[in-house]
């Protein structure tokens, strides 16, 4: 039947953007723990917490 | 080789700044440019650069051969700005203006070595301080050859330790026979050095009061 | 070259989001035009073409004076003018135009195909459109860039640019949308048009950087 | 005067990011195994119910359509929360939330988008009409890019806070507004041939999975949300780090050349 693609597409679309979606935030999240241990291992160390997620 | 201006005047806006200034600079001589704000220091830099036109007088390059057949070609200028892109990293900066200039020297991580930033290049332009990001700049005029440097108030941002490393970079210059003209203010160590006075001019009246662009 | 090209696409990315407000823009006035003539569908496809083509254009003039009032605030203008023996500077104005174009107009040029189905318009309509869109859109930033040259030492050219531009790319908005609608209107041909909107860009392609070099030696 | 007390303290440690960041680990596998279950278990009833007798199959688009569009209204009313807490209380984590959550509610804006207009050609044989909830919701979707470039555009983070903290909140104000003039512009010009998207009433059979599925992809926009937050906290450390690296290398310097 000619509407069950319709159905199929709505779902794949979805399946693929939320999928997307979640894959550039695991990927950025990785990005930035590697570039907080690269900075770690150059030796930078953070003052405090708290001052900087505020900044 | 040999960089000669004869009767060389220079204006801006329809203003003439300075006149009949004549000099010449051979190869490992180098000649400050000095005189009081509005003196014109900076136009007479940006008509040897070939950025602006002069007034009048000629200006030549002789004995660069093929390679170097005139000023412009010849030259590394290093302006009031630093021509950085803040969002990119240091060492994109200068490894863009080493493909872009061509004349490879040094390679990046070496010249910033030399200008004490090896720790920082992985480091986006923009975080740098002001006396960082001067440095950098001069990074510049290490990774590709030219043999004449212009250079505009070099130290400015500069604290006394770079001051330092500059003079030891442009005597290291001069010894494999480049030619400097830099406009300063200020010593830079350069033991010496020819001094072009500028400011004193003709019609015994001051020269006019003007903002450095 | 390739350098230069690859700085500048890298800085039109990374530096701020100027490729993001131009779709934005280009998504919102297309938005708001259904709200002016009324939902009606068939006007709408009727419309479509023409309202895509200005669309576009208005949106690709947007972060057109930055092109070289960036490079001449923190003194690389000076650099590429001095360089000039090495590189003539009217090819390296082609490839800051190249590189404008291929980070903020052709994300331009891939939205085109969606807004046109808020417009209402038939597969063979949005094909053309986008088509052409992407022939047509390099001439703009030719021009563009001559327009940019000569008000790179205006502290706010911004609008001066547009005033500028707008003029000068009329044919190739003609051009432009008569081919898309000759896609789709029986009578009208569809290739006439495009091979002149073609021709155009080539032709702006050599115009536009000889004169913007021509305005950039002359702007101090 | 102690429950204010007690609920500052508590807003105040919540204001710790370390903290947060390990409250975050810890929850989400949590979070993120409920959505996949919860969202398993809706869509499954989902498709086991039986077809509309008018809409046919497609039906089962409104499964996630209406879920879709119902966080593109919570992330929006989160966001201007968020808003509230940056402008208001200074607290540092709104606008880490409000910034993570933008791209996430356009996407799921985009989505409601989407699948209302692939359920819709089938009904009204073209991809989009102008009806007065579609249009609605694209001007949020609108609003959503707007706010994603403004908080992209400046470098400073909290000028950049501000400005999308002021614009989610006139945004917010402004909905019911357009609401009301788009529902006043589309019955002017509506024509008769358009089905309603909101159509007969949902039977109880369709209902169910409707709910389920609807608190699924809330869970699920939760967990995704976090996960973006922790991303943005740890994007900010690194700069804050940059920027010492780059104070610290002067300091070494004068350091060598003292010694």
């Amino acid at each position: 039947m000619m509407h069950m693609a319709y159905v199929v597409a709505a779902y794949a679309i979805s399946a693929f953007a939320i999928g997307g979606l979640a894959a550039w935030i695991l990927l950025d999240q990785k990005a930035q723990k590697r570039a907080l241990r690269e900075l770690e291992e150059r030796g930078v160390r953070r003052r405090s917490a708290r001052t900087e997620a505020a900044g | 080789m040999r960089l000669a201006a004869e009767a060389l005047s220079g204006e801006r806006g329809g203003e003439v700044i300075f006149s009949d200034t004549s000099f010449a600079v051979a190869s490992g001589e180098a000649l400050l440019v000095k005189g009081p704000n509005g003196a014109g220091k900076t136009t007479l830099l940006r008509i040897l650069a070939g950025l602006l036109r002069p007034a009048a007088g000629r200006l030549a390059l002789t004995g660069g051969g093929e390679q170097w057949p005139d000023i412009r070609a010849a030259c590394h200028y290093l302006g009031h700005f630093n021509a950085m892109k803040t969002a990119l990293t240091v060492e994109e900066n200068l490894v863009f203006w080493q493909r872009f200039l061509g004349q490879a020297q040094t390679t990046v991580s070496e010249a910033l070595e030399t200008v004490g930033l090896e720790d920082i290049g992985y480091l986006p332009f923009g975080y740098l301080s002001t006396g960082q990001r001067r440095r950098a700049a001069i990074a510049r005029l290490l990774v590709s050859h030219r043999p004449v440097w212009l250079l505009d108030e070099p130290t400015a941002g500069l604290d006394r330790a770079s001051e330092g490393r500059f003079a030891e970079l442009m005597r290291g210059h001069l010894r494999e026979g480049g030619m400097i003209v830099a406009a300063t203010h200020l010593p830079l160590g350069l033991e010496g050095a020819r001094e072009l006075a500028m400011g004193a001019r003709r019609d015994g009246h001051d020269a006019p009061i003007r903002s450095t662009p | 070259m390739l350098a230069l090209y690859v700085r500048e696409v890298r800085l039109g990315i990374r530096a701020g989001s100027g490729a993001l407000t131009g779709v934005l823009f280009f998504l919102a006035v297309v938005a708001v035009i259904p709200f002016g003539v009324g939902p009606d569908l068939n006007l709408l496809a009727r419309i479509g073409p023409a309202i895509l083509w200005i669309g576009a254009l208005l949106a690709s003039l947007l972060g057109l004076e930055r092109l070289f009032q960036a490079d001449r605030e923190d003194g690389s203008l000076d650099l590429m003018l001095i360089a000039d023996g090495r590189h003539m500077l009217a090819l390296t104005v082609f490839v800051k135009c190249l590189a404008h174009w291929t980070a903020n107009v052709l994300p331009l040029v891939a939205v085109a195909p969606l807004l046109g189905l808020f417009m209402n318009m038939p597969p063979a309509g949005l094909a053309a459109a986008t088509l052409t869109l992407l022939v047509g859109t390099p001439a703009i930033t030719f021009i563009g860039a001559v327009g940019a040259a000569l008000v790179v030492a205006l502290p706010r050219g911004g609008l001066l640019v547009s005033v500028l531009i707008l003029p000068l790319s009329i044919p190739v908005l003609i051009f432009g949308v008569a081919a898309s609608r000759g896609a789709v209107a029986e009578p009208d041909p569809f290739l006439p048009a495009f091979l002149i909107l073609l021709a155009l860009t080539l032709f702006f392609a050599v115009i536009g950087p000889a004169a913007a070099a021509l305005a950039l030696r002359n702007a101090d | 005067m102690s429950e204010t007390a007690n609920l500052t303290a508590r807003l105040t440690a919540l204001a710790n990011p370390t903290r947060f960041l390990a409250l975050a680990g810890s929850l989400l596998p949590w979070l993120g195994g409920a959505a996949v279950l919860v969202l398993v278990v809706g869509l499954g009833m989902a498709f086991a119910a039986p077809e509309d007798y008018q809409q046919g199959i497609t039906v089962r688009i409104m499964y996630i359509h209406v879920p879709f569009a119902w966080l593109a209204m919570f992330c929006y009313t989160l966001m201007a929360a968020s808003a509230l807490g940056t402008l208001v209380w200074r607290h540092p984590l709104a606008d880490v939330a409000l910034k993570a959550a933008a791209p996430i509610g356009a996407v799921f804006t985009a989505l409601a988008l989407v699948t209302g207009s692939i359920w819709g050609k089938p009904m009204w044989g073209t991809w989009w009409v102008w009806d007065a909830r579609l249009t609605s919701v694209f001007v949020l979707f609108l609003m959503y890019l707007g706010i994603i470039a403004l908080t992209r555009a400046l470098d400073d983070q909290s000028r950049a806070a501000r400005a999308a903290a002021i614009l989610t909140l006139v945004g917010f104000i402004n909905i019911p507004i357009i609401k009301f003039s788009v529902d006043w512009w589309n019955t002017l010009h509506q024509p008769a041939s358009v089905f309603r998207l909101d159509g007969p009433t949902i039977h109880p059979s369709l209902l169910w999975p409707l709910l389920i599925s609807a608190v699924g992809f809330t869970l699920l926009f939760l967990a995704l949300h976090l996960m973006a937050m922790r991303a943005e906290i740890w994007r900010r450390r690194v700069s804050a780090m940059r920027r010492m690296s780059a104070r610290a290398a002067e300091g070494k310097l004068a350091e060598g050349r003292a010694s």
